[in-house]
Protein backbone atom coordinates (compact mmCIF):
# COMPACT_ATOMS: atom_id res chain seq x y z
CA UNK A 1 0.00 0.00 0.00
CA UNK A 2 1.80 3.14 -1.45
CA UNK A 3 -0.31 6.57 0.47
CA UNK A 4 1.10 9.57 -0.73
CA UNK A 5 -0.77 12.50 1.55
CA UNK A 6 -0.64 16.22 2.15
CA UNK A 7 -2.00 15.95 5.40
CA UNK A 8 -0.07 14.98 8.70
CA UNK A 9 -0.91 10.99 9.46
CA UNK A 10 -0.42 8.94 12.58
CA UNK A 11 2.88 6.81 12.22
CA UNK A 12 1.43 4.21 15.03
CA UNK A 13 -2.09 3.89 13.64
CA UNK A 14 -0.43 2.48 10.02
CA UNK A 15 1.48 0.28 12.41
CA UNK A 16 -0.96 -1.36 14.44
CA UNK A 17 -3.50 -2.03 11.18
CA UNK A 18 -0.22 -2.93 9.30
CA UNK A 19 0.36 -5.44 11.73
CA UNK A 20 -2.98 -6.43 12.37
CA UNK A 21 -3.82 -10.26 11.65
CA UNK A 22 -0.33 -11.58 10.83
CA UNK A 23 -0.77 -14.88 11.52
CA UNK A 24 2.81 -16.15 9.82
CA UNK A 25 5.10 -12.86 9.93
CA UNK A 26 7.03 -13.27 12.84
CA UNK A 27 8.58 -9.42 12.12
CA UNK A 28 7.14 -5.67 11.41
CA UNK A 29 10.04 -3.27 10.79
CA UNK A 30 9.53 -0.11 10.32
CA UNK A 31 11.06 3.37 9.73
CA UNK A 32 9.71 6.65 10.62
CA UNK A 33 11.58 10.19 8.80
CA UNK A 34 10.60 13.38 11.06
CA UNK A 35 10.90 16.90 10.31
CA UNK A 36 13.92 18.61 12.06
CA UNK A 37 13.48 21.61 13.81
CA UNK A 38 17.39 21.62 13.73
CA UNK A 39 17.70 24.14 16.66
CA UNK A 40 15.60 26.51 15.11
CA UNK A 41 17.21 26.59 11.81
CA UNK A 42 14.26 25.11 10.45
CA UNK A 43 11.09 26.49 10.40
CA UNK A 44 9.19 23.90 7.88
CA UNK A 45 9.94 21.37 5.15
CA UNK A 46 8.04 21.24 1.54
CA UNK A 47 8.17 18.23 -0.08
CA UNK A 48 7.04 18.16 -3.96
CA UNK A 49 5.58 15.11 -5.51
CA UNK A 50 5.18 14.58 -8.98
CA UNK A 51 1.67 12.73 -8.36
CA UNK A 52 1.40 11.08 -11.27
CA UNK A 53 4.99 9.50 -11.31
CA UNK A 54 5.98 9.16 -7.92
CA UNK A 55 3.58 6.92 -6.43
CA UNK A 56 3.77 4.52 -9.13
CA UNK A 57 7.99 5.00 -8.67
CA UNK A 58 7.58 4.49 -4.91
CA UNK A 59 5.23 0.97 -5.77
CA UNK A 60 7.99 -0.34 -7.91
CA UNK A 61 10.34 0.26 -5.52
CA UNK A 62 8.61 -1.68 -2.84
CA UNK A 63 7.65 -4.58 -5.71
CA UNK A 64 11.40 -4.78 -5.56
CA UNK A 65 11.91 -4.60 -2.09
CA UNK A 66 8.96 -7.61 -1.08
CA UNK A 67 10.69 -9.85 -4.24
CA UNK A 68 14.16 -8.80 -3.34
CA UNK A 69 13.88 -9.78 0.81
CA UNK A 70 10.99 -12.43 0.41
CA UNK A 71 8.46 -10.12 2.23
CA UNK A 72 5.23 -10.77 3.12
CA UNK A 73 3.95 -7.16 2.65
CA UNK A 74 5.20 -3.48 2.65
CA UNK A 75 3.81 -0.33 2.78
CA UNK A 76 4.97 3.43 2.58
CA UNK A 77 3.29 6.80 3.73
CA UNK A 78 4.68 9.74 2.48
CA UNK A 79 3.88 13.41 3.22
CA UNK A 80 3.76 16.33 0.76
CA UNK A 81 3.40 19.88 1.03
CA UNK A 82 4.31 22.28 3.88
CA UNK A 83 5.26 19.53 7.08
CA UNK A 84 6.27 21.19 10.20
CA UNK A 85 9.15 20.49 12.38
CA UNK A 86 8.47 16.94 14.68
CA UNK A 87 5.68 15.78 11.82
CA UNK A 88 5.88 12.55 10.52
CA UNK A 89 7.65 12.99 6.71
CA UNK A 90 7.83 9.19 6.28
CA UNK A 91 6.33 5.74 7.34
CA UNK A 92 8.08 2.59 5.85
CA UNK A 93 6.60 -0.42 6.87
CA UNK A 94 8.15 -4.23 6.21
CA UNK A 95 6.36 -7.70 7.55
CA UNK A 96 8.40 -11.15 6.91
CA UNK A 97 9.06 -14.36 8.22
CA UNK A 98 12.30 -12.99 9.86
CA UNK A 99 13.23 -9.97 11.71
CA UNK A 100 17.17 -9.82 9.20
CA UNK A 101 14.44 -9.28 6.11
CA UNK A 102 11.96 -6.86 7.67
CA UNK A 103 14.98 -5.11 8.80
CA UNK A 104 17.38 -4.99 5.34
CA UNK A 105 14.12 -4.28 2.95
CA UNK A 106 13.42 -1.53 5.48
CA UNK A 107 16.49 0.24 5.31
CA UNK A 108 16.77 -0.47 1.56
CA UNK A 109 13.52 1.56 0.80
CA UNK A 110 14.62 4.01 2.95
CA UNK A 111 17.83 4.57 1.09
CA UNK A 112 16.27 4.20 -2.29
CA UNK A 113 13.20 6.89 -1.58
CA UNK A 114 16.13 9.28 0.35
CA UNK A 115 17.92 9.62 -3.66
CA UNK A 116 16.28 7.77 -6.42
CA UNK A 117 12.12 8.64 -5.53
CA UNK A 118 10.68 11.21 -7.70
CA UNK A 119 10.33 13.72 -4.50
CA UNK A 120 12.10 17.28 -3.81
CA UNK A 121 12.59 18.77 -0.48
CA UNK A 122 13.26 22.44 0.43
CA UNK A 123 13.69 23.28 4.07
CA UNK A 124 12.84 26.81 5.28
CA UNK A 125 14.66 28.74 8.01
CA UNK A 126 15.30 31.93 9.60
CA UNK A 127 18.03 33.38 6.67
CA UNK A 128 15.53 31.86 3.54
CA UNK A 129 14.64 28.46 1.60
CA UNK A 130 17.34 26.20 0.32
CA UNK A 131 16.62 23.01 -1.78
CA UNK A 132 17.55 19.51 0.06
CA UNK A 133 20.07 17.30 -1.98
CA UNK A 134 21.19 13.74 -1.26
CA UNK A 135 24.05 14.05 0.80
CA UNK A 136 26.90 12.08 -0.02
CA UNK A 137 26.10 8.99 2.77
CA UNK A 138 22.90 8.78 1.20
CA UNK A 139 24.42 8.26 -2.23
CA UNK A 140 26.71 5.92 -0.82
CA UNK A 141 24.31 4.41 1.35
CA UNK A 142 22.25 3.46 -2.02
CA UNK A 143 25.16 2.08 -3.57
CA UNK A 144 25.54 -0.43 -1.20
CA UNK A 145 22.24 -2.48 -2.74
CA UNK A 146 23.39 -2.38 -6.23
CA UNK A 147 23.53 -5.77 -7.22
CA UNK B 1 3.66 21.57 -29.31
CA UNK B 2 6.13 19.83 -26.08
CA UNK B 3 5.29 20.08 -22.70
CA UNK B 4 7.72 21.20 -20.34
CA UNK B 5 7.36 20.44 -17.00
CA UNK B 6 9.84 21.76 -13.78
CA UNK B 7 11.00 20.20 -10.42
CA UNK B 8 12.44 21.02 -7.42
CA UNK B 9 14.88 24.14 -7.77
CA UNK B 10 14.58 23.98 -11.01
CA UNK B 11 10.93 25.75 -10.67
CA UNK B 12 12.71 28.37 -8.67
CA UNK B 13 15.17 29.32 -10.95
CA UNK B 14 12.47 29.45 -14.14
CA UNK B 15 9.66 31.47 -12.49
CA UNK B 16 7.32 28.53 -13.83
CA UNK B 17 6.55 24.66 -13.20
CA UNK B 18 4.96 23.70 -16.57
CA UNK B 19 4.86 25.59 -20.13
CA UNK B 20 4.19 24.76 -24.08
CA UNK B 21 6.91 25.03 -26.22
CA UNK B 22 5.61 25.65 -30.02
CA UNK B 23 6.57 24.68 -32.71
CA UNK B 24 7.84 21.37 -31.11
CA UNK B 25 11.63 20.90 -31.25
CA UNK B 26 12.74 17.91 -33.17
CA UNK B 27 15.36 16.93 -30.33
CA UNK B 28 16.32 17.36 -26.87
CA UNK B 29 19.23 19.29 -27.73
CA UNK B 30 16.87 21.40 -29.33
CA UNK B 31 14.62 22.20 -26.63
CA UNK B 32 17.24 23.22 -24.70
CA UNK B 33 18.33 25.65 -27.10
CA UNK B 34 14.96 27.26 -27.46
CA UNK B 35 14.87 27.42 -23.45
CA UNK B 36 18.20 28.83 -23.52
CA UNK B 37 17.12 31.72 -25.17
CA UNK B 38 14.31 33.01 -22.67
CA UNK B 39 15.43 31.64 -19.72
CA UNK B 40 20.05 30.88 -19.74
CA UNK B 41 19.59 30.53 -16.31
CA UNK B 42 17.77 27.42 -16.34
CA UNK B 43 19.29 26.20 -19.14
CA UNK B 44 22.72 26.58 -17.45
CA UNK B 45 21.14 24.89 -14.78
CA UNK B 46 19.61 21.95 -16.53
CA UNK B 47 23.12 20.94 -17.38
CA UNK B 48 24.28 20.65 -13.99
CA UNK B 49 24.95 17.43 -12.30
CA UNK B 50 22.70 15.12 -11.44
CA UNK B 51 19.72 16.54 -13.57
CA UNK B 52 17.73 13.69 -15.30
CA UNK B 53 15.45 14.20 -17.81
CA UNK B 54 11.86 11.94 -18.89
CA UNK B 55 10.35 12.14 -21.65
CA UNK B 56 6.91 10.61 -21.24
CA UNK B 57 7.72 9.37 -17.84
CA UNK B 58 10.67 7.37 -18.69
CA UNK B 59 13.98 8.70 -18.15
CA UNK B 60 16.43 8.95 -20.76
CA UNK B 61 19.80 9.82 -21.50
CA UNK B 62 21.58 11.41 -24.77
CA UNK B 63 19.68 13.61 -27.13
CA UNK B 64 16.38 11.72 -27.82
CA UNK B 65 14.05 12.73 -30.30
CA UNK B 66 11.14 14.29 -29.33
CA UNK B 67 7.62 13.35 -31.18
CA UNK B 68 4.98 16.07 -31.29
CA UNK B 69 2.78 15.68 -28.28
CA UNK B 70 5.64 14.64 -26.06
CA UNK B 71 5.88 15.29 -22.15
CA UNK B 72 9.99 16.64 -21.30
CA UNK B 73 10.30 16.64 -17.57
CA UNK B 74 13.63 17.69 -16.00
CA UNK B 75 14.46 16.16 -12.79
CA UNK B 76 17.19 17.88 -10.35
CA UNK B 77 18.53 15.48 -7.29
CA UNK B 78 15.71 13.26 -5.51
CA UNK B 79 15.57 13.64 -1.82
CA UNK B 80 12.78 12.15 -0.26
CA UNK B 81 12.17 10.56 3.41
CA UNK C 1 11.44 3.16 28.92
CA UNK C 2 10.86 -0.62 29.53
CA UNK C 3 7.95 -2.60 30.10
CA UNK C 4 7.44 -5.97 31.03
CA UNK C 5 3.96 -6.75 31.14
CA UNK C 6 1.47 -9.98 31.05
CA UNK C 7 -1.14 -8.14 28.79
CA UNK C 8 -1.30 -7.95 24.62
CA UNK C 9 -0.01 -4.05 23.78
CA UNK C 10 -1.27 -1.77 20.87
CA UNK C 11 2.07 -1.38 19.33
CA UNK C 12 0.89 1.75 17.09
CA UNK C 13 -0.10 3.62 20.87
CA UNK C 14 3.13 3.14 21.45
CA UNK C 15 5.04 4.31 18.55
CA UNK C 16 3.19 7.49 17.99
CA UNK C 17 3.45 8.23 21.80
CA UNK C 18 7.34 7.55 21.26
CA UNK C 19 7.57 9.82 18.19
CA UNK C 20 5.35 12.62 19.71
CA UNK C 21 6.94 16.24 20.33
CA UNK C 22 10.86 14.75 18.64
CA UNK C 23 12.13 17.79 17.48
CA UNK C 24 15.55 17.24 16.54
CA UNK C 25 15.36 12.97 16.20
CA UNK C 26 15.05 12.61 12.15
CA UNK C 27 15.02 8.92 12.82
CA UNK C 28 12.58 6.41 14.93
CA UNK C 29 12.89 2.67 13.72
CA UNK C 30 10.77 0.07 15.23
CA UNK C 31 10.96 -3.62 15.12
CA UNK C 32 7.56 -6.13 16.10
CA UNK C 33 7.97 -9.22 16.80
CA UNK C 34 4.76 -11.01 16.63
CA UNK C 35 3.74 -14.84 17.84
CA UNK C 36 3.78 -16.71 14.41
CA UNK C 37 1.23 -19.63 13.78
CA UNK C 38 3.36 -21.76 11.73
CA UNK C 39 0.54 -22.50 9.66
CA UNK C 40 -1.44 -24.25 13.03
CA UNK C 41 1.73 -25.94 14.34
CA UNK C 42 1.97 -23.22 17.17
CA UNK C 43 -0.85 -22.72 18.88
CA UNK C 44 0.62 -20.44 21.57
CA UNK C 45 3.57 -19.38 23.24
CA UNK C 46 4.57 -19.02 26.52
CA UNK C 47 7.62 -16.28 27.61
CA UNK C 48 8.61 -16.92 31.20
CA UNK C 49 10.71 -13.66 33.13
CA UNK C 50 12.63 -13.59 36.04
CA UNK C 51 10.59 -10.07 36.83
CA UNK C 52 13.54 -9.45 39.51
CA UNK C 53 16.18 -9.25 37.07
CA UNK C 54 14.58 -9.20 33.35
CA UNK C 55 13.60 -5.43 33.74
CA UNK C 56 17.46 -4.51 34.76
CA UNK C 57 19.26 -6.33 31.90
CA UNK C 58 16.58 -5.17 29.24
CA UNK C 59 17.67 -1.59 30.96
CA UNK C 60 21.31 -2.66 30.65
CA UNK C 61 21.18 -3.67 27.13
CA UNK C 62 19.40 0.17 26.26
CA UNK C 63 21.82 1.53 27.82
CA UNK C 64 24.23 -0.27 25.51
CA UNK C 65 22.43 0.65 22.37
CA UNK C 66 22.31 4.27 23.35
CA UNK C 67 25.93 5.09 24.51
CA UNK C 68 26.98 3.12 21.26
CA UNK C 69 24.65 4.28 18.50
CA UNK C 70 24.23 7.93 20.11
CA UNK C 71 20.68 7.36 20.61
CA UNK C 72 18.31 10.44 21.72
CA UNK C 73 15.66 7.79 23.38
CA UNK C 74 15.20 4.42 23.04
CA UNK C 75 12.05 1.95 24.56
CA UNK C 76 11.31 -2.10 25.18
CA UNK C 77 7.90 -3.36 25.57
CA UNK C 78 7.95 -6.95 26.33
CA UNK C 79 5.10 -9.69 26.74
CA UNK C 80 5.99 -12.70 29.41
CA UNK C 81 2.52 -15.31 29.82
CA UNK C 82 0.48 -16.74 27.09
CA UNK C 83 0.53 -15.14 23.61
CA UNK C 84 -1.44 -16.15 20.87
CA UNK C 85 -0.40 -16.48 16.91
CA UNK C 86 -0.77 -12.64 15.72
CA UNK C 87 -0.33 -10.80 18.89
CA UNK C 88 2.79 -9.04 19.85
CA UNK C 89 5.67 -10.27 21.38
CA UNK C 90 8.22 -7.25 21.59
CA UNK C 91 8.45 -3.86 20.58
CA UNK C 92 11.61 -2.13 20.39
CA UNK C 93 11.88 1.84 19.46
CA UNK C 94 14.99 3.83 19.10
CA UNK C 95 15.01 7.35 18.10
CA UNK C 96 18.45 9.24 16.66
CA UNK C 97 19.35 11.91 14.64
CA UNK C 98 19.82 10.11 11.31
CA UNK C 99 18.54 6.70 10.05
CA UNK C 100 21.83 4.67 10.11
CA UNK C 101 22.34 4.80 14.03
CA UNK C 102 18.42 4.14 14.37
CA UNK C 103 18.38 0.81 12.45
CA UNK C 104 21.54 -0.41 14.11
CA UNK C 105 20.44 0.47 17.33
CA UNK C 106 16.99 -1.60 16.81
CA UNK C 107 18.85 -4.01 15.34
CA UNK C 108 21.34 -4.81 17.72
CA UNK C 109 18.59 -4.60 20.61
CA UNK C 110 16.71 -7.59 18.79
CA UNK C 111 19.68 -9.45 18.24
CA UNK C 112 20.39 -9.03 22.24
CA UNK C 113 16.96 -9.90 23.26
CA UNK C 114 16.69 -13.15 21.11
CA UNK C 115 19.63 -14.56 23.08
CA UNK C 116 20.77 -12.72 25.92
CA UNK C 117 17.90 -11.40 27.80
CA UNK C 118 16.69 -13.78 30.78
CA UNK C 119 13.62 -14.60 28.80
CA UNK C 120 12.27 -18.34 28.03
CA UNK C 121 10.15 -18.77 25.18
CA UNK C 122 7.58 -21.93 24.95
CA UNK C 123 5.70 -22.72 21.95
CA UNK C 124 2.75 -25.21 22.22
CA UNK C 125 1.48 -27.13 19.34
CA UNK C 126 -0.79 -29.63 18.70
CA UNK C 127 2.09 -32.69 19.36
CA UNK C 128 3.09 -30.81 22.69
CA UNK C 129 4.85 -28.30 24.27
CA UNK C 130 8.54 -27.84 23.51
CA UNK C 131 11.51 -24.78 24.92
CA UNK C 132 12.73 -22.94 22.07
CA UNK C 133 16.31 -22.12 22.37
CA UNK C 134 18.66 -18.84 20.03
CA UNK C 135 18.90 -20.73 16.48
CA UNK C 136 22.77 -21.01 15.08
CA UNK C 137 21.21 -17.53 13.12
CA UNK C 138 20.48 -16.18 16.45
CA UNK C 139 23.83 -16.57 17.85
CA UNK C 140 25.58 -15.34 15.06
CA UNK C 141 23.79 -12.19 14.60
CA UNK C 142 24.64 -11.45 18.12
CA UNK C 143 27.97 -12.26 17.83
CA UNK C 144 28.21 -9.38 15.02
CA UNK C 145 28.19 -6.72 17.71
CA UNK C 146 30.81 -7.98 19.78
CA UNK C 147 33.38 -5.19 20.15
CA UNK D 1 20.30 -22.54 53.38
CA UNK D 2 20.52 -21.38 50.11
CA UNK D 3 17.85 -20.80 47.81
CA UNK D 4 17.53 -21.85 44.54
CA UNK D 5 15.55 -20.63 41.21
CA UNK D 6 15.35 -22.78 38.03
CA UNK D 7 13.47 -20.98 34.72
CA UNK D 8 12.82 -22.70 31.12
CA UNK D 9 13.27 -26.23 30.51
CA UNK D 10 14.81 -26.70 33.89
CA UNK D 11 11.37 -26.25 36.05
CA UNK D 12 9.91 -29.03 33.88
CA UNK D 13 12.44 -31.02 34.29
CA UNK D 14 12.79 -30.72 37.92
CA UNK D 15 9.04 -30.25 38.75
CA UNK D 16 9.96 -27.09 40.74
CA UNK D 17 11.06 -23.63 39.94
CA UNK D 18 12.31 -22.84 43.47
CA UNK D 19 13.66 -24.58 46.98
CA UNK D 20 15.70 -24.49 49.89
CA UNK D 21 18.43 -26.40 50.65
CA UNK D 22 19.45 -26.50 53.92
CA UNK D 23 22.02 -26.97 55.56
CA UNK D 24 23.52 -24.99 53.02
CA UNK D 25 26.58 -26.56 50.69
CA UNK D 26 29.49 -24.33 50.69
CA UNK D 27 30.41 -24.70 47.08
CA UNK D 28 28.40 -24.81 43.92
CA UNK D 29 29.85 -27.89 43.42
CA UNK D 30 28.16 -29.19 46.61
CA UNK D 31 25.08 -27.62 46.05
CA UNK D 32 25.03 -29.84 42.59
CA UNK D 33 25.94 -32.69 44.21
CA UNK D 34 23.15 -32.35 46.56
CA UNK D 35 20.87 -31.80 43.67
CA UNK D 36 21.51 -34.89 42.03
CA UNK D 37 21.08 -37.27 44.79
CA UNK D 38 17.30 -36.16 44.77
CA UNK D 39 16.89 -35.06 41.04
CA UNK D 40 19.49 -36.80 38.54
CA UNK D 41 17.88 -35.65 35.60
CA UNK D 42 18.01 -32.07 36.70
CA UNK D 43 21.72 -32.50 37.51
CA UNK D 44 22.41 -33.46 34.27
CA UNK D 45 20.69 -31.02 32.62
CA UNK D 46 22.25 -28.20 34.79
CA UNK D 47 25.88 -29.36 33.22
CA UNK D 48 24.12 -29.09 29.72
CA UNK D 49 25.39 -26.60 27.24
CA UNK D 50 24.89 -22.68 27.22
CA UNK D 51 23.16 -22.99 31.08
CA UNK D 52 24.14 -20.05 32.77
CA UNK D 53 24.36 -19.72 36.67
CA UNK D 54 24.03 -16.58 38.61
CA UNK D 55 24.44 -16.24 42.09
CA UNK D 56 22.49 -13.49 43.83
CA UNK D 57 21.66 -12.04 40.41
CA UNK D 58 25.53 -12.11 39.06
CA UNK D 59 26.46 -14.71 36.37
CA UNK D 60 29.31 -16.24 37.37
CA UNK D 61 31.51 -19.15 36.14
CA UNK D 62 33.53 -21.96 37.89
CA UNK D 63 32.98 -23.73 41.30
CA UNK D 64 32.21 -20.74 43.26
CA UNK D 65 32.01 -20.76 46.89
CA UNK D 66 28.55 -19.66 48.68
CA UNK D 67 27.27 -17.84 51.56
CA UNK D 68 24.95 -18.88 54.09
CA UNK D 69 21.35 -17.04 52.62
CA UNK D 70 22.66 -17.25 48.94
CA UNK D 71 20.58 -17.14 45.73
CA UNK D 72 21.48 -19.58 43.13
CA UNK D 73 19.61 -19.32 39.76
CA UNK D 74 20.44 -22.27 37.14
CA UNK D 75 19.23 -20.44 33.51
CA UNK D 76 19.13 -22.00 30.34
CA UNK D 77 19.86 -20.38 27.03
CA UNK D 78 17.82 -17.51 26.76
CA UNK D 79 15.06 -16.81 24.59
CA UNK D 80 13.52 -13.54 24.63
CA UNK D 81 11.74 -11.39 21.54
Amino acid sequence: MINLTDQPFDPGEALTRFAAGRLESGAVASFLGLARGEAGQATALELEAWPELTTSEISRLVDEACRRFSLHDAAVIHRTGKIAPGEPIVLVLTAAGHRREAFDACDFLMDYLKSRAPLWKKEFGPSGARWVEPTERDLADAERWRQ
Amino acid sequence: MIRVLLFGRLCDIAGWREIEVAPPPERLSDLRRRLAETWPDLAHALGGPGVKVAIDRAVVQGDMALRPGAEVAFMPPMSGG
